[in-house]
């Protein structure tokens, strides 16, 4: 990555949020990782009606609420409250992970360390830390019809996280169906990663310039919407 | 004799809890899904070279107490004061935040099995059900392979995944009535109702108990078939002494806020600027 | 645009239920738990070559019109019309009443797949958790054992048991709502939340469906999400036309009938005289 | 059997089912199988409070009711009405066979055609009617903790129902603890069959004539109490 691109102004992790949640059709079941992507439950297209899972046994709860509002026994799988709304319902650990085995969820969005250009996901334990998590990770990587990843483009440090193959330990490979990243939408297909979107004041070269795979640049790749 | 389950204290529902045992603990990783009295009973009790089954490994009174939970205590009691000799857990550690078990596991002062969460509910769930086993396909391509047996089933891979057993399963619920019978309170079923009758003998916990008949019988979770001791916790929560420290919880709590805060910004101006 | 599960009637609801297909049907042995008005739009549609998963092979309306039950069609409405080529069955026939299954099977005109109640009820709940099988120790040392594969575990011997996939699951709820939530009623769950799910399409027949938020969240026993048509009874059932002519069903209740009496009256002399 | 005892009067099934009911202690979780054993919940003795299982997903009814009085809902394994008592709970079929094969039950009465003298039972498939069904039974003949069986002593024909080897197709193996038929109750145990008692007016010499392996006479043999 050049010194110039360094500073260049990316998408906030609300607006990554915003752009994962315009990906949920109406009667979507949708399931929300730790970290950005429980944050696209409050960005639901207006007039459509999705159902959120959490691995914690709730299905059709709606927006995260602020610490001390909300009832701390209605919660999302990071613990934060949530509020209730019509045909909610709750289950224990078995049926919730029946649910997501069993290939009931339309839709898992996670956060991740790596993706490979083939789609293999890494997202649970970094070496450098030396111990992980693999929580549901696993389950609703394998089990979700479609999988979205949104994460940073790149680590702190400014390697990139999409790369030709994980050098972090797989949750799953070959499970990534769309990143979400904080400068670009890419698909993974047969043909390889396809770019379809960049964050606005970034050229697809600026993106493969942070990306280690090469991208296909989709004819129509076009700017994110932010709104 | 009618059928009491009803025991008076959590030092005498985990009496028989000695050093070695095997003992599910229910929950999430939110303090108010957790067996709290149950595990300070434990830890009162002075059970060492436990191995636990767990969602998760705790993060510590603290950052419960900061959310206004009565009963604070996780997992962390017995991490902290090093009862644990080894640990069946999914979520042992967390991205944010460095709790007890990972300065343990760092110091090889515990052993780890690590276990894809719906794999751990479905091998509770197969101990309980009489199961021998169970083809899983979590966590082919990946380290969980590892020992596993392996084998393709109408054209897909699977490894096969064996029940866990247990001496105990500690767990909590909202209300309990003398046979056992049992319901939860929103999202903190969890592991509860799973691991209840999965191990030899099922504590439970619970918020309130009841007469018996006064839980609609279409409403009951767990059948009180599944559980061996309910023990109620006091009305009145212990009053909690002294600041919250625990800096890494106070720092979490804040940035979550403010995150939440942005998120109603960038809606209320519908996206970007 | 708002979830929308509810269908307007029976026929539309089986509209894509095409000859040669996998049914799981619900219930027990009773009508009360069985979806007797998709049984009868099946019946209507033609659907033919089927293959049953369901617990019993039914007994006729006319047992039930003798209990009063309001619709009265059970599994009979397809074994008589000769609708099914295959059975993967728990209790096809009765000890005390020859009923139509029984006859067809003597006939050679059916196949059976004989399989335990519970060992059915974990293959059909395989198939809706994603297992590639289980190892259950059910009909070890019998005829079950035939062609399955066997492995000691832990010291005791289990069959492998492999899921039952199907093309639909036809149930019988209580209430449901437009998201396909459901509550059932009494002992007439059986089947009935076990199969929803397991199959493609699962369409659940309902007393009664009710706005979204009426049913409340901790009694929701069949998540939405494992439903994909709901449609309701008509609030008055069809008159019964016809008087009741099964000599056998007449005969069984008559006897049931006298043998509680008699219970009643040994207990009341407090035994045998 | 000789003429004169094929005459001799013996139990009547609801007395059957009374001695049977004798054996549930306090706290039992008993499931009653089609038949007799289904009358036993009617006799529970006084003072004690037994916890009755159904396969068709219920725990904790009551005693049967007449055909007309009751609630079609609420019934038994047999589809008879039963009584709803305090505690009752309903659950599907995956959760009713979990508490089955999990060893969660007490005590499973079933019906039997045959039993041998290993406690080898045969009690689904009639080789004469070709046809059978398996039903809850294998399920419950291997998972209950301890099986009782409830039945006629011989067939109408006066063949004897206690074999040395099963002739019909076994239900399970090695799994029955006790029979209790019209005209005595046996104990199986690693010794052989063990006469515990007999129906009033019957010898010893009498139930061992109508039985096909050697009766181990217990010391204590007495009649069956009958209330």
């Amino acid at each position: 990555m050049s010194d110039n691109l360094r500073g260049k102004e990316r998408l906030d992790r609300q607006i990554i949020a915003l752009r994962v949640a315009k990906e949920f059709q109406d009667g979507d079941v949708v399931n929300l990782g730790i970290g950005i992507p429980m944050l696209a439950s409050n960005f639901v297209p207006a007039g459509r009606e999705v159902v959120f899972h959490s691995e914690n046994g709730v299905l059709g709860f709606g927006e995260v609420t602020l610490p001390g509002e909300g009832d701390l026994d209605i919660v999302n799988a990071g613990g934060q409250t949530v509020r209730p709304q019509p045909g909610m319902c709750f289950f224990g650990h078995d049926e919730s992970f029946a649910i997501v085995r069993g290939g009931h969820l339309d839709i898992s969005v996670m956060g991740a360390y790596q993706v490979s250009e083939k789609g293999d996901l890494a997202n649970y334990m970094v070496p450098e830390r030396e111990v992980g998590t693999i929580g549901g990770a696993m389950d609703l990587a394998q089990g979700a019809r479609r999988l979205i990843i949104a994460m940073n483009h790149t680590t702190k440090e400014g390697e990139p996280r999409i790369v030709k193959k994980c050098s972090y330990l797989l949750t799953a490979p070959e499970c990534v169906d769309l990143i979400v990243t904080d400068i670009a939408v890419i698909e993974v297909t047969d043909r390889g990663l396809v770019l379809k979107e960049v964050a606005p004041g970034w050229t697809p070269e600026e993106v493969q310039s942070m990306t280690e795979p090469t991208l296909i640049v989709d004819p129509e790749c076009h700017d994110i919407e932010l709104m | 004799m009618p059928i009491n389950k009803i025991v008076a204290s959590f030092d005498e529902a985990v009496a028989d809890i000695e050093d070695g045992a095997v003992i599910m603990v229910g929950g999430f990783g939110t303090v108010v899904s957790t067996p709290s009295c149950l595990l300070e009973a434990v830890y009162r009790k002075g059970a060492k070279n436990l191995t636990t089954v767990s969602n998760s490994s705790g993060f510590g009174a603290d950052i419960w107490r900061m959310q206004g939970a009565p009963f604070p205590e996780d997992m962390d009691i017995l991490v902290r004061n090093e009862r644990i000799k080894k640990a069946i857990v999914s979520a042992p550690v967390s991205a944010l935040y460095v709790n007890n078990f990972e300065k343990l596991l760092r110091a090889g002062k515990v052993d780890i099995e690590m276990v894809p969460q719906g794999t751990l509910a479905e091998r509770v769930r197969a101990a309980k059900a009489g199961l021998g086993g169970v083809y899983i396909p979590t966590g082919i391509g990946t380290v969980v392979e590892e020992g596993k047996e392996k084998k393709v089933i109408d054209g897909r891979e699977y490894l096969l995944e064996l029940p866990i057993k247990a001496d105990f399963a500690l767990i909590h619920a909202h209300k309990g009535d003398r046979w056992g019978n049992l319901v939860y309170r929103g999202t903190s079923r969890t592991f509860n109702p799973t691991m209840a009758g999965a191990a030899r003998v099922t504590i439970a916990e619970v918020d309130e108990i009841v007469e018996l008949g006064e839980l609609d019988p279409e409403c009951i979770v767990t059948p009180g078939v599944y559980v061996d001791r309910v023990v109620e916790r006091p009305k009145v929560a212990p009053a909690q002494e002294g600041e919250i420290t625990d800096t890494q919880a106070l720092e979490s709590t804040r940035r979550f806020r403010e995150e939440v805060e942005a998120v109603k910004r960038t809606k209320e101006r519908g996206g970007a600027q």
